[in-house]
């Protein structure tokens, strides 16, 4: 009844089947002598973090991981950290939050490294700050700066960019409140992301308009895997605002834009959050002609110049090629966590996780972003700057300390 | 004899077909009564409208006098109402035995009991042994072949001591040996009470066993008689061999 | 008023699109009762193909249909008959929900190494223009998706309709032991059959490819509404799969405009649900009357 | 008559007591001998997802209902914790979330049961579209419901206050408590009748019915059940994560790897699962953490997945019993050789064509086979 045959396939799947396995096992065997040997020196000054290098926020993730590799290779090639070699020891999480505590549980009490940095979004900020915490470890982090991280009064988390990301709409607001009544806008929209990142950008902004007696015409989120926007648009574009104010994260923006652009509104003034701050992105994605008079919010421009960011570009296009305009905020941004803990390497001859903590709460740390400083629960405690798409690129147009040029309004029409 | 089943004008329509045309018939406490006719008759239909698996689309069906239109093909179980399949449908990954204890029924507590409880064990024992399974008691059902399955389904109704069973062609697809193993089982059987409702194709077998016969052609009943009389109806040569 | 009925035209427009993606997934069902969890990865690749197709070699994505859909007909095959053909019957249903799972899977990782997982979107000459007609605005890559949609659907009806090739699909869908019994070689009609399904993805890869922004993980969202299509539209239905993906769209784009679109997924979904509740099978789902 | 079958009078037999009380002792050695805190927390993972794996497998292994939405309990037992404790409430010992399981539990079970009432009247495929349906049903209310949820800015869970030293611990234990209930109330199941009907049930359903079995109830039961011990894990985790955010809460990626562990180790045994979940969960954590960066982390999943399916469709454990089926038969077969009596001997004259493997995609009150 029972041929040998089959018997024998079935002994043949299984040893297959039990090969692929003991192949998986013996690659995570493999890697993980590599780097566990690699990492026991002493003299190096290993930093971990995990990034998301696959999923949902890869891209952006990957422009984190560029930053950290021109920072430690510049610091290397000046001789390391107090005479320590720097060593990235970067890992995927798959932009989960599993992968993420796991991820941070291995750095520190399997690994061992020196020092943390932050993953990508603050979607996955809030799990991995918990866990360095509870090590006492200094989470320096150049990515998650939503509302929720900072609420969890962590004493030991860092948030390295110039505001949180709630203020990045504010800079918008001041803009718009410091035109003479007659030339503000009168009717405003804020289509939004409903997102942890881009939600609270657009209510801050429609909170102060509103005190300010511009009218709201609409008000909306919509969820991240919306497949298109066109019918948010047209309802937006038949109430005609006179503002957008557009909380965005990456792609909705550019959505945001193809609507608009083939419905044929054109508002006076059209802010969006993120993605339009992208140097490379937005214009490949919405045509450059339809990036003319866009605003954004931003931390850092190619030709800033503040400190080492000279230094940083000219490292950055050497290691990766391309264009200064190019280079991903991201990467400026995580170039900029690497320079507070040289800075505090100088400033104090130590780089321990608590000497960080305590040297951040106070004074001021000048990095490529600017001026930064921190409050109890690692806010940082400047602002933005408000930046227009002029003539195909961004530029800084207020505050007015910063501004590389006028503001142009009403915004120049699509170019289809 | 009473009759322990009886049909009153059921009718089926599926689409623009009328399966089964206001067929009435009735079953007689302690017979073994055929049902028979050409190939797309209604046959099976019929069986479907009877134990609940269809819904009627008019009509009456009366068990024991009590009208059962309606009823789910569980409440009828339990009121002693069985039936088989013509694909003989076991229950592949339980095995021989667990298929017959798995049909005794029982009380709603009992989904609480034991897998296997030792009256289970036993009732399954005797039948197994009545009907020489025993050996393939400890295989899956699916690991048998085409005639184990038919008898194993039809072991499997008796567990609940149903008091009419309805079998949807016995003899289909088996040998002839075993053609006569289950002509002895539906006659020891019926001896004990139990009433057989048979749906089947070989004649011979009709002849030999049962002791009424209804024919049906085109959802209706056209003849119910004796073996030798219906054999000798016109209507249902006509019926057999087609205008 | 006039944003209802800019949303309407929107609506039957995307629609159009989702229906003959969906078409392909329930054609496969069809034939083979396999939920083809693929259907969506495969779109996402013809999307990148067609982006390849039109930046290296600057073929229209409209005229690239002529090269990727035949390419997708031969991975659809060479993937059913790799994949899908060696399992066992009796669990068939279950473990193709995997493999084709892991086939997404797989295609999402291809495309990730490939292409790397930047959003990439097909912006030709035309891509932002649109028409102005009484009022309404309609975008032109939409009107062209949706006409090509709809011709290819058309093409699709007449191939099962009017082909050798079609009729065997068609008794294999209604009947599959009888078709095998009339001399249809299911192998070769499950093969075939798989291809014409994955076929489909090619034209809606190019379309959605010019609509939207689009990277390797795109394909996750796109299936659970493809699933959402071919469960209301009934299994195995291809006209129902038609109406139920125009009527997603038009759903799913109106009560974006009269609630808010975070609430327009989940209309939907409830809508499907109280079919469902209704009638199990879908709106056009055929009642299987077998043997009880 | 077999010793197997010998055992099978009684509820719980002495080598089940065995490998129960050897398998505790495992479980409670495992991170005393490996205690390093990542250890602990692969381990925890490891058994959350375990316990996940077992309960999935009532009703998507015994029960063949195949259901894709139990992310959505999962969801359900995690905003159940951070509702009731919320992120400003500080926790006096710690262990307050754990002692508010059982509750989760049954609320989600309880909840499951009209749910499951109205998703059971399909089968098979439509019946697995139906409840990844009702996970993004699930999903969109955890976005809306912003006063209990947090919406998309998510929500926090209290902090525990465990000592650094053995932080992870107390997580790992509800984790391996929750898998011994779950394993548990699978031997009972699979020792009762319930086990039966269900495996009746996956068999061929109508007829199932058609014999008296209590085919609803018993499988509502088993959903219910089978959701309510994942809500339970769902609180566990949002407890040990420490925020909840709905895209992750309720992911359906979630489910697939229940799914998935259940099937490379045997669905419907009772150890498959567990073999899953060892297996594939430490695999895929250190995967990702060692070769990660390498996009060849998804093509290389996938085609582990795919050889899985293809060389085991049966999973693992089956595949072995039926191996030691094969021989044990051949063996017997031969004895049986000498004394055979040709009662019933193999007469296939007409091959069982139509046999009940036949699937039938959905079911009317009436019974009717659609």
């Amino acid at each position: 009844m029972y041929d040998n045959r089959l018997s024998f396939r079935t002994r043949n799947r299984l040893g297959l089947a039990a090969a692929a396995m003991g192949l998986m096992v013996s690659v995570s065997a493999c890697s993980a002598s590599a780097t566990s040997s690699s990492s026991t020196s002493s003299t190096t000054l290993v930093i971990g973090v995990s990034l998301s290098l696959t999923g949902d926020f890869a891209d952006p993730g990957k422009a984190v991981q560029r930053g950290y590799q021109v920072w430690a290779d510049g610091v290397n090639a000046k001789g390391g950290i107090l005479g320590r070699k720097v060593e990235m020891k970067i890992v995927d999480d798959l932009s989960s939050p599993n992968q993420v505590v796991t991820n941070y549980q291995n750095l520190i009490s399997r690994d061992h490294v020196d020092l943390v940095f932050g993953p990508f979004s603050s979607l996955l900020t809030v799990p991995a700050s918990q866990v360095a915490n509870r090590y006492h470890y200094a989470f320096v982090e150049s990515a998650g700066g939503g509302p929720k991280v900072f609420a969890q009064n962590l004493h030991s988390l860092f948030f390295v960019q110039p505001a949180p990301v709630v203020e990045q709409g504010n800079v918008f607001a001041d803009y718009i409140l410091s035109l003479p009544a007659g030339q503000r806008p009168k009717t405003a929209a804020y289509p939004s992301l409903d997102d942890p990142f881009a939600k609270p950008i657009a209510d801050g902004v429609q909170k102060r308009f509103e005190a300010a007696g511009i009218k709201t015409v609409y008000s909306g989120t919509y969820p991240a895997e919306t497949p298109d926007l066109t019918p948010i648009m047209a309802k937006i574009a038949a109430a005609k605002p006179d503002v957008i104010v557009s909380g965005t994260q990456s792609q909705d923006a550019y959505q945001q834009v193809k609507s608009l652009v083939q419905l044929h509104f054109n508002p006076r003034w059209l802010f969006m959050s993120n993605g339009a701050n992208s140097p490379t992105e937005f214009p490949d994605k919405v045509g450059k002609g339809n990036t003319a008079g866009v605003f954004s919010a931003g931390d850092w421009f190619a030709d800033s110049k503040a400190a080492g960011s000279a230094d940083f570009v000219k490292a950055y296009i050497a290691k990766f090629g391309g264009t200064a305009a190019g280079i991903d905020n991201s990467s400026a941004e995580a170039y900029a966590a690497g320079q507070v803990i040289e800075l505090i390497a100088k400033r104090t001859g130590r780089v321990d996780n608590q000497t960080i903590i305590n040297s951040l709460h106070s004074g001021t740390w000048p990095t490529l972003l600017g001026d930064l400083s921190w409050n109890s629960v690692g806010a940082p405690q400047g602002s933005y700057q408000l930046v227009q798409w002029i003539g195909g690129a961004l530029k800084p147009v207020f505050p007015a300390s910063v501004a590389q040029a006028a503001a142009v309004v009403p915004k120049p029409n699509w170019a289809g | 004899m009473t009759a322990l089943l009886d049909v009153t004008g059921m009718t089926k329509r599926f689409g623009h077909l009328t399966a089964v045309d206001a067929c009435s018939f009735s079953v007689a406490e302690g017979s073994i009564t055929a049902l028979i006719g050409p190939n797309g008759s209604g046959k099976t239909t019929v069986f479907n409208l009877i134990t609940g698996y269809l819904p009627t689309d008019s009509g009456s069906v009366a068990f024991d006098g009590r009208s059962i239109a309606g009823a789910d093909p569980g409440g009828l179980y339990r009121q002693g109402l069985s039936r088989t399949f013509q694909q003989a449908r076991v229950f592949g990954d339980l095995t021989v035995q667990e298929n017959l204890v798995v049909a005794a029924g029982g009380s709603w507590r009992s989904v609480f009991g034991r897998r296997m409880s030792r009256s289970d064990r036993i009732r399954a024992a005797e039948l197994l042994e009545e009907f020489k399974l025993s050996h393939v008691a400890d295989l899956f059902a699916s690991e048998l072949s085409w005639g184990q399955r038919k008898l194993l389904e039809f072991a499997a109704v008796l567990m609940s001591r149903p008091r009419l069973v309805l079998l949807d062609e016995p003899t289909a697809g088996v040998n002839p040996l075993l053609i006569q193993t289950m002509a002895s089982h539906i006659r020891s059987y019926n001896a004990t009470g139990v009433t057989f409702l048979i749906v089947e194709h070989d004649m011979s077998f009709v002849m030999t066993v049962c002791d009424q016969v209804i024919v049906l052609d085109r959802g209706k009943t056209i003849c119910v008689g004796t073996p030798e009389a219906v054999q000798s109806d016109p209507r249902v040569l006509d019926a057999y061999l087609g205008d | 008023m006039h944003a209802l009925i800019q949303g309407l035209i929107l609506g039957v427009l995307t629609g159009g699109v989702y229906a003959l993606m969906a078409s392909g997934q329930t054609l496969i069902f069809g034939i083979m009762k396999v939920v083809n969890l693929a259907q969506g990865a495969f779109v996402i690749a013809s999307a990148y193909l067609a982006f390849t197709l039109f930046t290296r070699f600057g073929i229209d994505p409209f005229l690239a249909v002529l090269i990727t859909t035949p390419l997708m007909f031969c991975i659809g095959a060479a993937g059913q008959w790799l994949f899908l053909r060696p399992l066992r019957r009796e669990n068939a249903a279950e473990l193709s929900l995997l493999v084709t799972f892991a086939l997404a899977l797989l295609i999402e990782g291809i495309l990730s190494v490939t292409y790397s997982t930047t959003y990439r979107s097909i912006n030709t000459g035309y891509a932002n223009k649109s028409f102005e007609v009484a009022g309404y605005t309609v975008s032109a890559v939409r009107l062209y998706g949706f006409l090509l949609s709809i011709a290819l659907l058309g093409l699709l009806y007449g191939v099962l309709q009017k082909t050798r090739f079609g009729r065997a699909i068609r008794a294999t869908v209604q009947n599959p032991q009888s078709a095998a019994l009339l001399g249809v070689d299911a192998t070769r009609v499950q093969a075939y059959g798989f291809g014409l399904g994955i076929s489909t993805a090619a034209a809606s890869g190019s379309i959605f490819g010019l609509l939207y922004p689009f990277q390797s993980g795109s394909h996750y969202d796109l299936i659970s509404r493809l699933l959402s299509v071919v469960v209301l539209g009934g299994l195995g239905s291809i006209g129902g799969a038609v109406l139920a993906g125009i009527a997603i769209g038009v759903v799913s784009s109106v009560a974006a405009v009269l609630w808010s679109p975070t609430w327009s997924e989940m209309s939907f979904f409830v809508v499907l649900l109280l079919v469902l509740l209704v009638r199990p099978q879908g709106m056009f789902g055929r009642v299987e009357r077998g043997a009880v | 008559m077999t010793t197997a079958s010998m055992h099978q009078s009684r509820l719980v037999t002495p080598a089940g007591l065995t490998r129960a009380s050897a398998f505790t002792a495992l479980l409670v050695a495992l991170p005393l001998v490996f205690n390093a805190h990542w250890m602990v927390n692969l381990l925890f993972f490891t058994v959350l997802y375990a316990a996940m794996s077992v309960a999935w497998n009532l009703i998507g292994g015994y029960a063949g209902y195949p259901s894709l939405g139990h992310a959505a309990f999962f969801g359900l037992g995690a905003y159940g914790v951070s509702l009731v404790f919320t992120g400003s409430q500080v926790l006096s010992n710690g262990y307050e979330p754990f002692l508010l399981l059982p509750l989760v539990g049954l609320g989600a079970g309880l909840i499951a049961l009209p749910i499951g009432l109205i998703a059971m009247r399909t089968r098979a495929d439509v019946f697995a579209i139906v409840t990844i349906t009702l996970l993004f049903v699930a999903q969109t209310l955890a976005f809306n419901l912003k006063g209990l949820t947090g919406g998309a800015q998510g929500a926090s869970v209290a902090p525990p206050p465990f000592r650094l030293e053995i932080f992870e611990q107390p997580f790992y234990f509800a984790a391996a408590a929750l898998l011994l209930l779950a394993m548990g109330l699978t031997y009972l199941a699979v020792r009762t009748k319930i086990g039966l009907a269900l495996t009746a049930i996956r068999a061929d359903e109508d007829k199932a019915r058609g014999i008296g079995i209590r085919t609803t109830a018993v499988k509502l039961m088993a959903f219910s059940v089978s959701v309510g011990l994942v809500a339970m894990a769902g609180g566990i985790w949002a407890y040990y994560v420490g925020f909840v955010y709905p895209q992750f809460a309720v992911d359906p990626l979630l489910t697939i790897a229940i799914v998935l562990m259940t099937f490379l180790g045997g669905r419907a045994t009772l150890w498959g699962p567990v073999l899953g979940a060892a297996i594939l969960m430490p695999a895929q954590q250190l995967l990702a953490y060692y070769v990660g960066g390498s996009r060849l982390y998804l093509i290389a999943y996938a085609a582990i997945f795919l050889l899985i399916i293809l060389l085991l469709p049966r999973g693992v454990l089956p595949t072995v019993f039926h191996r030691r089926r094969l021989s044990a038969l051949a063996a017997t077969a031969s004895q049986a050789e000498a004394q055979a009596v040709p009662s019933t001997g193999p007469e296939v004259l007409r091959p069982p064509t139509v046999m009940a493997s036949e699937p039938s995609y959905v079911q009317t009150s009436a019974g009717e086979r659609r």
